[in-house]
């Protein structure tokens, strides 16, 4: 997304910058599954001096940066199908191990992307009605219903505008309530009773010129 | 001597029904059976029910057996993959079943089958399309979906080592969901890149043990190829 | 059980005896727990050739004979708390993998000890209204109820002649209906829609004097 | 850096609460973390529930714990022992509670607790006393028991090695119920053998991941003792 539809000016985050931005409320000693897509790039922007263990759903604990391309173990990859490394200190387990650190709550936090949050915590984010595909959902469900805490990390709005901030999911939903935090290009929202608040937003970008762009209230 | 080591592919298939359920391990590449698939397309079992995590990539393995006309039904967490051309295609004509599934569910319910377990509750899909059908409950004020077993009554498997009473290990991400469908099915023939003799596997790293073994293949195939 | 209470000339089968002949009837290849007190000794009557896979509640598959005094291991037990060897092809896992293979239907079979067996397969062997002591039950429940076959080794009657072969069970039943067959110090008896059916006898023993000391039909 | 190493029992038993659920690993002598009981005897918590296979032998450990008058409630399956003194002349006394469940129902409780499954069905003590009170279900024209997730406050594990993330491995009989009461409790405190650098266990053999340890404390103390 750029500011270019925008009527003021403002500087909506870059990807790498959305990733950086939840990047840096990850502290020290979580345990953190990150989501396909762009939630994966957040482990780019954790500092290796700061130990984050991370979780992916094959069984791999403790997953390093992605190997050189002459380092890669080909029986090393991630839930993304991607080759990734593992840091010392990290273990495998079979998938129904891999699972229960998910769904007994021993993540502290799952980063998954979007379609749709709702000011409830309800989050969609595995099918839509526009995908004739055949549905798929991966572990989405077990994540999003599992983890201690659900961030999700997404564009504020679809690339036409719509936006992706909502009163309540109109898509078929991941999980009822869980969502925690959500982090746009536009800016970051806690999920309260009152509904979404405001910690962050782009550069340049006025409350009102967010609250346009959402379907929910917004509140400071 | 117990020796569950076999010598062919049609020793490793031989007995597998019409109408069977086959769990098929792997996740992505990595630690799929993807010869002993080959085995089963050759031969010959039809009408059966697959549950494995992706529904087949391309044209070959699990692809190649539902294009045959083979597989009833799926039971799998993600139909998609980099080419899914084969089962889209069959799923839009309706002529292939899908029962999709959480990936966590999946792999408790094969769990739960190794264990004794008929049922259980679990937070997941709870409140979702997913849940349409089945028994709902609380537990504590939060609302649960209760889940059944699933059994296989075959499971493909692949192991890293393997030894003639089908204690198996499996290598970094390989493992997935290999030993939670060994433990579901009551015939589980294990595709073993090395074999190794009986006491070479330290008895506390055992990933699988032979309990839940039957049939052992050796196919020294190296290693997977790409998505 | 001696023969001195008898009227009629009979051997009634010794200990070793019985485990003897309960061994003779397991083949090769079979996953076997075998429950504390005489169904311990039945390992000692299968020849070490003949390979059996036996299995003890907390986590050992595997196991081999008693060590010698001074090869003992003392991290290796069984369940009834005996150092035990392991053999070759041996592995240990934690107690839910352990029942998992007890309650999934993985053992082909479980030998137990029986306060009481009846005809419908119901099986007592954990409490006895003359106990006063805090009630115990292990594992007896898991093993009777989940084992793909449950036989239960035991003496024919208590040491003051009071049948142990009942028609039904007067003591809390540890598994309904799943006793195959019952090996005591004068009989093998499968347990058949029909009730008891007698495979052979102490020598000696007359049909009629077996079922004088029995309290259920007993059938050919 | 993650260290989850502590230098004092002091430390290691930080914040234990009167009331707590505590479950305590090990199977006869073997793997049991003596030390830790010792640990919490000083450390003062009351009001106890206590799960563990075993209630206590002889007068020391958790059979003095229960002597202090600490420990409101047992969950075990075998309160015997070669010398249960302690335990059955509270119980006689009716000083003590005392929840009896088969061994391996005692596991999977655990086991559920730590993979978030709230309740599941099983055929132990199906028809018997133990099930009395307890919801009871047919599948398949089988009989069932509903049984719940047994989570602890409080774990007291024995390892054979440990590392500062809170990998640890179990040495033989050692491992029994330590891995499945370290995945049910919110505090799992692990009192190990050795202590071994990050990367020092290989990944594919790590019997507990870290990410179920909060505390590991350096206890050295050699083989098990006689029972």
């Amino acid at each position: 997304m750029s500011a270019t539809a925008s009527t003021t000016e403002f500087r909506a985050l870059t990807r790498p910058q959305m990733a950086a931005r939840l990047a840096r409320d990850i502290p020290e000693g979580w345990y953190v599954n990150l989501g396909i897509g762009i939630p994966t790039q957040v482990a780019d922007h954790v500092p290796l001096d700061r130990e984050v263990i991370f979780h992916s759903e094959n069984g791999v604990l403790g997953m390093g940066p992605a190997p050189a391309e002459d380092k890669i173990e080909p029986w090393l990859i991630n839930a993304g199908k991607q080759y990734v490394t593992l840091r010392k200190g990290g273990s495998y387990v079979h998938h129904a191990d891999s699972f229960a650190m998910i769904r007994g709550g021993h993540l502290d936090l799952c980063v998954l992307g979007g379609f749709q949050v709702a000011e409830n915590g309800d989050l969609a984010n595995w099918a839509t009605s526009e995908n004739d595909m055949a549905p798929a959902v991966g572990g989405a469900m077990d994540l999003a219903a599992g983890a201690k805490r659900l961030w999700v990390l997404m564009d504020h709005t679809t690339k036409d505008g719509t936006p992706k901030i909502v009163h309540r999911c109109s898509y078929p939903l991941t999980a009822v309530g869980t969502t925690r935090r959500v982090y746009t290009n536009l800016a970051t929202l806690d999920i309260t009773e009152r509904g979404f608040v405001v910690l962050d937003m782009a550069p340049g970008l006025t409350f009102e010129n967010l609250q346009a762009r959402t379907d929910a209230p917004l509140h400071r | 001597m117990i020796n569950k080591i076999v010598q062919s592919m049609a020793d490793a298939m031989a007995g597998i029904q019409d109408g069977s359920v086959v769990l098929i391990g792997g996740f992505g590449a990595v630690g799929q059976p993807n010869a002993l698939v080959d085995g089963l397309i050759e031969q010959g079992a039809r009408d059966l029910t697959v549950a494995v995590n992706n529904a087949g990539v391309g044209r070959v393995g699990l692809a190649r057996l539902m294009d045959l006309g083979r597989v009833r039904r799926v039971i799998c967490s993600f139909p998609r993959s980099s080419d899914p051309v084969v089962f889209e295609s069959l799923y839009r004509a309706g002529k292939i079943e899908l029962e999709l599934v959480p990936q966590g569910t999946l792999a408790e319910r094969m769990h739960a089958a190794g264990a004794g377990i008929p049922a259980f509750f679990t937070k997941t899909a709870a409140g979702t399309l997913l849940a349409a059908g089945k028994e709902i409950r609380e537990f504590e004020g939060e609302t649960y979906v209760m889940e059944k077993a699933l059994h296989g009554d075959v499971a493909l498997v692949e192991a890293w080592q393997a030894d003639r009473w089908g204690n198996l290990t499996y290598k970094q991400s390989g493992r997935n969901f290999n030993p939670v469908m060994a433990m579901a099915s009551r015939l589980t023939i294990v595709q073993s890149q090395h074999m190794v003799e009986l006491g070479d596997i330290p008895p506390e790293n055992v990933h699988t043990p032979g309990i839940f073994v039957d049939r052992v293949l050796h196919v020294p195939y190296g290693d997977p190829s790409g998505f």
